[in-house]
C-alpha cells in the first residue's frame, strides 16, 4: 500500500515517530512489524491477512517497545477502538502516540486463511462492523473497500449453548476447559489486559489458583471476561493466540450481548464515551435482585 | 519417597532478629533422618510451610552443630508471611541440603575475612561458626559486619559473643544516620570500614554477602588490598522452586545457581552474564 | 417415575444440610441480620456470613472462591439503591453482579445457587425469608461438590 | 536400516490398537480436534482406532504432557495436632502406547531425560517414561515451519521411538515396521500376529525422500556456530530489537516439545490440608524470576526472549551436549506476534559467519 508507506516514511523523515507500528510480509505469513527507518517502511503492507490488533503494542507492559519512543501505529476500527479504551482508562497520552487509521474490509478469523473473504473464513467481529472507518485517527489512509461477510457460527454457537441447561453447558465448559494449560497467551496479547500484576498472578491472597487443573482454569476465565465486561473491543487476539483452541470469543461474544443488552453498549473508538462499568444509571434494571 | 517430598521439621525456638527479621531453630521429627543428616557450609534448602509453599534459605546454622538447622528470613511474600505466623511446636518441611559448598578444607591453614551486610550475615555466619567450632585450623579470623542502622543488625547476641573473644577480630558498622547515642561501632558503610580494617590478604580467603551494591563496591576494595577474585567468594540468591537443577528458574548462562552455585568466587561472577 | 426417583433416593440426600456463605454489607444487610436474630425469626441455620463495608467491595470472585472452597450456595446482599452509605457503591455493584452473573450462568453455574438481594437495616423479615428461600432452593438442588472437586484427576 | 522389520496393514493397525486397549493400556495417539473451526489434532488417550488420524496435521501441542503433565500433584499434606501427615501421590503410573507419536516429539524425550536425570532422578518423569512405549510414525514434512534438520533430525528420524512405522506408499497401504527398541521388539513380540514378514515395499523409499526435500530448504542455520556465536554475545544490539514483536505470551513454550520449566505451589483445600502442585511454567513470563524484593534479573520481554534462545541452543547444548529443541516449528505456528526462530536462527548464523570471517570476536 503505496499511500501507507509514503505517509510512515514521511513521519519517520520529519521525526514526527521514532517507530512504526505495522503490518508486513514475514517468512509465513503476515505479522506486525517495528519499522525504524523509511526503508523499513517500504516493507508495510495491508490486506485481509492483518488480522492482529497493532494496539497491544501500545500497552504500557510492552516496556522494551516504549524505549523506542514515540511510535505511530496502524489501525483497523476494532483496533482504534482498543486505543480508544486505553485512552479513556489513562493508560496512554493521545501525545504520545500518532495514529494511522486504515479502510478496512474486514480481515480472516487467522493468519493463514487464503482466497476471497467469506463466511466461512471470516473474523467473527468483522460482519456489520461500525467502525470501518475508524474516527479515532490522525491520518486515514486506503480506500473504502466492500463491505466484509457475516461469519455466524459465533452467534449460532452461543445460541446453542444457551439452549442447554446448566449441567450441559457446565460439561460443555468442563471439556473445553480442560485443554487451559494457563501459559497466559490469552491474557499476553490482550490490549486491554494492562495491569503491572495481574490478579492471577498474585499470591497472598491468592485469589485465582494459578495450576492448570478445571478448578483453577473455571475462575481464570471467569476472572478473564469480568475485568474485560464493557472494555472488550473483541479483536479476538485471545482465541487466535490460545494454543488450545479454547472458544474464548465465544465468551466474550456472550459478554458483549450482555454489555449492548443491559447498557447499550459496542465497541466504540470515541475515547469520550462512557464505560459500561464504573458508570452507573440510578435505574439500571434490576430484576435479578430480590 | 519422591525428590519433591519435604522432611517434617518442628519449630524448636523462635528467635527476633530485628523488626522484620527472625530465625527459626527446627528440629527433624524423624530421629534416624536427624541422625543421618549432614550437609556443608553454604549449602541451602527447601523450606515449606504446608499451604503456602516452598522458600529457598541457606541453612543459616553450622554443620558443627547437628541435631539441629536454623533459618533467618525477612517478611517479603507469601510464605515468609506463613512462616512468621508459626510458633513453637508447628511444623514445617524441609528439602536439602542442595547445592555446593563453601571449600572450607581447603582453606584450613589459612586467614578467614567474613564481609556481611544485613541479612546477608546468615549465610556467612553458618561459615563463621563451623570455623569457630574448628578454631585451631584456620589462624586469624576476621569478621566486617555492617547494617543500615543499630536496629538491623542481626544476630546480636553472636555479635556479642564474637566481640569478645580474642580469636575473632570483629568490626561492626552502621549507616551514617542509623547509629544510637550508644553505639560503640563503626559508622559508615562496608567497603570503607573494610579499608579502615585493612586486613592483609596473603594466606587469606575472603567471605562476602550481602546486598548487590554492598558487594560492587566492596569488591574493588579487596582487590586493591591485594585479594585475588579467585579467592573470593559469595553465594547467590536466585529465585528456585525445585532446587534440583530441574526447574529450570536459577538458570543464568551456562550455570543452574542451584546445582553450580550457590557459592562462587567472583572470578566465576565476572563471567557471568548480568542476571542476578 | 418420580414415586421411583423417590422411593430411590439415598437417605445421604435427605441429610444434606446446604453450606451457604453470605456476603453482606456493613451497613443494611447486617444489621437486618441481627435485627431478624434479636427478633427470633425463625432462620435456617446453614447460612454463614461475611461482612464486608459495602456491596462495592465485594468482588464477584468471592462468589467464585466460595465455591471453590465447597460453598452450596451464596447469597449477597445490600443496601437498597440510593441508601448506600457511600452514595453509590451499590449501583456499581448491581452492574458488576448483572455481568458477573451471567458469566457465569452462560459457563454453566446454576444461577439458583446464588441469590443477590437488597435487605435494609429494618428489613430483618426480609432476611429471614431470603435465607429460607435460598436454604430450601439449594437444599432442593444438591450439594455443589461439582465445582470443588473439578481439580479431581488432574 | 539395520533392525528388525516387519510389515502392518491398516486392518491390523486398527486390531493392534483394539487390543491394546482390551489389554488394558492407555493409548495416546493423534486425533482430530473436537469443536474447532480450523482444521487441528491433538494427542489424546483413545478409545477407538477408527478416530486416530495418522496423517493429519501436526498435533497442537506435543508428547510432553503425557509425562510432564502441565499441572500434577507431587504431594498431600494434612496437618492435625500440631503434627503433619504427608501422602505422596500414587506413583502408579499408566501402562501406555504412543500410537503416531510425530518423529520431532519422540525425539524430544530422550533431549529433556538429561536434565530430569541430572545427579537427581526425577521420579514422576521417568515412572511416566518407563511405562511408556512410543510408536512414531514417519512424518511427510509439514509445512514451512518445520525446520528438524537444522538440529540434526529428519522426518524419519527414529531417535525416542521403540517402533517406527513407515507408510508403504502402495496403494494397499500399510506401514513398513522398525523395531528401534528392546521395548518395542516386546511389543511386537507380544503381538506377534497383526505383523507379517517384512517386505519393504518400493515406496517407502520415495516417500522418506519426498519428505525429507519438504523440510531441508527452510533453513540452512548451523546450530554450532549459532553457539560459538552466542556464548561470545551475551550482548549485542541484535537483542534489542529480536523480540519486538514478541508478547512475552508463552505460548511457545507451553507447546514446545523440549520446554520443561515448571513451578511449584501449594493449593490448600479448606484449612488443615492441601496439594502441592507441580505446574508448566516459562522463562517468558515477567513473574519467572521475580524476586520477593521487587528485584527482576529479567526485566524486559528482550532479555527474556533471550534466555530462551540461550537455554536451547548455548545452555543445554553445553550442560547436556543436546540442543533443547527438535525443529517441529510449533513455536513459529502457535506464535501470535509472527516471532520465527527458523528465521532468527538463520540471522544468527549470518552474524555467526560474517564475526567470523571478520576474524572471531567482534
Amino acid at each position: 500500500m503505496q499511500e501507507l508507506v509514503d505517509l510512515t516514511s514521511k513521519l519517520l523523515q520529519n521525526g514526527d515517530v521514532n517507530v512504526v507500528i505495522g503490518y508486513e510480509e514475514g517468512p509465513r505469513g503476515v505479522r506486525p512489524v517495528v519499522a525504524a527507518t523509511p526503508d523499513d517502511c517500504r516493507r508495510l503492507i495491508f490486506d485481509h491477512r492483518a488480522v492482529h490488533n497493532l494496539a497491544t503494542y501500545l500497552s504500557p507492559r510492552r516496556k522494551h517497545l516504549r524505549v523506542r519512543g514515540r511510535a505511530a501505529v496502524v489501525l483497523k476500527g476494532c483496533d482504534a477502538a482498543a486505543v480508544a479504551t486505553l485512552l479513556r482508562e489513562r493508560q496512554l497520552k493521545r501525545d504520545d502516540v500518532v495514529l494511522i487509521g486504515v479502510r478496512c474490509g474486514g480481515v480472516y478469523r487467522t493468519t493463514t486463511a487464503e482466497g476471497a473473504l467469506s463466511a466461512d473464513n471470516v473474523a467473527d467481529r468483522c460482519g456489520g462492523c461500525a467502525l470501518r472507518e475508524p474516527t479515532l485517527v490522525d491520518h486515514l489512509v486506503g480506500d473504502l473497500p466492500p463491505e466484509p461477510p457475516t461469519a455466524g457460527q459465533r452467534a449460532a454457537r452461543i445460541a446453542a449453548l444457551e439452549e442447554l441447561s446448566p449441567a450441559e453447558r457446565f460439561d460443555y465448559w468442563r471439556r473445553s476447559l480442560a485443554d487451559c494449560v494457563r501459559c497466559n497467551a490469552c491474557r499476553a496479547v490482550c490490549p486491554l489486559c494492562v495491569c503491572e500484576r495481574c490478579v492471577a498472578d498474585k499470591t497472598d491472597p491468592q485469589w485465582i489458583e494459578s495450576s492448570p487443573h478445571l478448578r483453577g482454569n473455571f475462575s481464570w476465565h471467569m476472572a478473564r471476561a469480568l475485568h474485560l465486561a464493557g472494555r472488550c473491543v473483541d479483536c479476538g487476539e485471545c482465541q487466535r493466540a490460545c494454543p488450545a483452541g479454547i472458544p474464548l470469543t465465544v465468551i466474550n461474544g456472550k459478554v458483549g450481548q450482555v454489555m449492548g443488552a443491559r447498557f447499550g453498549f459496542r465497541p466504540t473508538d470515541d475515547p469520550d464515551a462512557p464505560a459500561p462499568i464504573g458508570t452507573f444509571d440510578p435505574d439500571d434494571s434490576q430484576e435479578f435482585i430480590r | 519417597m519422591n525428590l519433591y517430598t519435604p522432611h517434617p521439621v518442628r519449630v524448636a525456638e523462635v528467635i527476633d532478629e530485628t523488626v522484620d527479621t527472625r530465625t527459626l531453630r527446627l528440629e527433624f521429627k524423624d530421629p534416624a533422618f536427624a541422625e543421618s543428616f549432614d550437609f556443608k557450609a553454604g549449602q541451602f534448602g527447601e523450606y515449606s510451610v504446608f499451604g503456602a509453599g516452598e522458600c529457598t534459605f541457606c541453612i543459616a546454622s553450622p554443620p558443627t552443630r547437628r541435631g539441629y538447622i536454623e533459618c533467618s528470613f525477612k517478611k517479603v511474600g507469601k510464605v515468609t508471611n506463613a512462616m512468621r505466623e508459626l510458633e513453637v511446636g508447628d511444623t514445617m518441611g524441609f528439602r536439602g541440603p542442595y547445592g555446593n559448598h563453601f571449600p572450607l578444607d581447603r582453606m584450613e591453614g589459612d586467614n578467614l575475612l567474613f564481609i556481611a551486610g544485613g541479612i546477608g550475615l546468615a549465610p556467612v555466619r553458618c561459615v563463621i561458626w563451623n570455623a569457630l567450632d574448628l578454631r585451631d585450623k584456620f589462624r586469624d579470623v576476621t569478621i566486617v559486619y555492617g547494617a543500615r542502622s543499630v536496629g538491623d543488625l542481626v544476630y546480636r547476641r553472636e555479635l556479642e559473643e564474637w566481640a569478645g573473644r580474642d580469636d575473632v577480630k570483629l568490626w561492626q558498622t552502621v549507616d551514617p544516620g542509623g547509629e544510637t547515642p550508644d553505639w560503640k561501632g563503626e559508622v559508615g558503610f562496608v567497603p570503607s570500614v573494610v579499608e579502615k580494617a585493612e586486613p592483609k590478604a596473603e594466606n587469606t580467603y575472603a567471605i562476602i554477602c550481602g546486598p548487590p551494591i554492598m558487594i560492587k563496591f566492596t569488591l574493588p576494595v579487596l582487590i586493591k588490598l591485594g585479594f585475588t577474585k579467585d579467592r573470593i567468594f559469595t553465594t547467590l540468591e536466585n529465585r528456585m522452586k525445585c532446587g534440583l537443577g530441574k526447574c529450570g528458574r536459577c538458570n543464568i548462562g551456562p550455570v543452574y545457581v542451584c546445582k553450580d552455585g550457590p557459592v562462587f568466587t567472583a572470578a566465576q561472577l565476572e563471567d557471568l552474564p548480568p542476571e542476578f | 417415575m418420580s414415586e421411583a426417583t423417590a422411593t430411590r433416593t439415598p437417605p445421604a440426600v435427605d441429610a444434606f444440610e446446604p453450606k451457604i456463605i453470605a456476603f453482606v454489607c456493613n451497613w443494611c444487610t447486617y444489621t437486618g441480620a441481627d435485627l431478624a436474630g434479636t427478633s427470633r425469626l425463625q432462620m435456617a441455620p446453614n447460612v454463614r456470613i461475611i461482612r464486608l463495608p459495602c456491596t462495592g467491595r465485594i468482588d464477584p470472585l468471592f462468589i467464585v472462591k466460595a465455591f471453590e472452597r465447597g460453598a452450596d450456595g451464596v447469597i449477597v446482599s445490600g443496601c437498597h439503591p440510593g441508601d448506600c452509605h457511600y452514595t453509590a457503591g451499590n449501583f456499581h455493584a448491581r452492574r458488576r453482579f448483572a455481568v458477573a452473573r451471567e458469566i457465569m450462568g452462560f459457563l454453566g453455574i446454576d444461577l439458583d445457587r446464588v441469590t443477590f438481594s437488597w435487605v435494609s437495616a429494618s428489613e430483618g423479615g426480609k432476611w429471614s425469608e431470603v435465607v429460607n428461600e435460598t436454604t430450601a432452593r439449594v437444599r432442593k438442588l444438591g450439594p455443589f461438590n461439582t465445582y470443588r472437586d473439578l481439580v479431581a484427576g488432574s | 536400516m539395520s533392525n528388525e522389520q516387519k510389515y502392518l496393514s491398516e486392518s491390523e493397525f486398527d486390531a493392534l490398537v483394539r487390543e491394546l486397549i482390551a489389554s488394558g493400556k492407555r493409548v495416546v495417539a493423534p486425533v482430530a480436534a473436537e469443536d474447532d473451526l480450523e482444521p487441528q489434532a491433538d494427542y489424546r488417550a483413545v478409545s477407538d482406532p477408527a478416530k486416530i488420524v495418522l496423517d493429519g496435521p501436526l498435533p497442537r501441542r506435543s508428547l510432553k504432557e503425557f509425562f510432564l503433565p502441565a499441572t500434577e500433584a507431587l504431594l498431600r499434606w494434612r496437618l492435625k495436632k500440631g503434627d503433619v501427615a504427608l501422602d505422596e501421590t500414587e506413583a502408579d503410573y499408566p501402562e501406555t502406547v504412543v500410537v503416531g507419536a510425530s518423529p520431532c516429539d519422540a525425539a524430544a524425550l530422550p533431549t529433556v531425560d538429561r536434565v530430569m536425570d541430572w545427579d537427581y532422578r526425577d521420579e514422576p518423569w521417568f515412572g511416566r517414561r518407563e511405562a511408556t512405549v512410543v510408536i512414531s510414525r514417519a512424518c511427510p514434512g509439514r509445512d514451512s515451519s518445520c525446520f528438524c534438520p537444522v538440529v540434526g533430525l529428519a522426518p524419519d528420524s527414529t531417535r525416542g521411538a521403540d517402533v517406527m512405522l513407515y507408510p508403504s506408499g502402495e496403494d494397499a497401504g500399510g506401514y513398513l515396521v522398525e523395531v528401534i527398541t528392546e521395548r518395542g521388539a516386546a511389543l511386537v513380540a507380544a503381538h506377534s500376529k497383526h505383523f507379517q514378514a517384512p517386505r519393504e515395499p518400493a515406496g517407502v523409499a520415495r516417500l522418506r525422500e519426498e519428505a525429507r526435500a519438504r523440510v531441508d530448504g527452510n533453513s540452512s542455520a548451523r546450530p554450532d556456530e549459532i553457539r560459538r556465536w552466542l556464548d561470545k554475545n551475551f550482548e549485542h544490539e541484535l537483542w534489542d530489537r529480536l523480540a519486538e514483536r514478541c508478547h512475552g505470551c508463552g505460548a511457545c513454550a507451553a507447546v514446545c516439545p523440549t520446554c520443561h520449566c515448571f513451578d511449584i505451589v501449594d493449593e490448600p483445600e479448606g484449612g488443615d490440608s492441601g496439594t502441592r502442585r507441580r505446574n508448566w511454567d516459562t522463562c517468558q513470563a515477567a513473574v519467572f524470576t521475580l524476586h520477593g524484593s521487587g528485584h527482576n534479573p529479567r526485566e524486559t520481554q528482550n532479555a527474556r526472549f533471550r534466555q530462551r534462545v540461550l537455554h536451547k541452543f548455548a545452555i543445554y547444548p553445553e550442560r547436556f551436549g543436546e540442543i533443547l529443541c527438535t525443529g517441529c516449528g510449533r513455536c513459529v505456528r502457535a506464535c501470535p506476534g509472527g516471532m520465527d526462530l527458523p528465521e532468527i536462527l538463520e540471522e544468527l548464523g549470518r552474524l555467526a559467519t560474517s564475526s567470523q570471517s571478520a576474524g572471531g570476536t567482534p
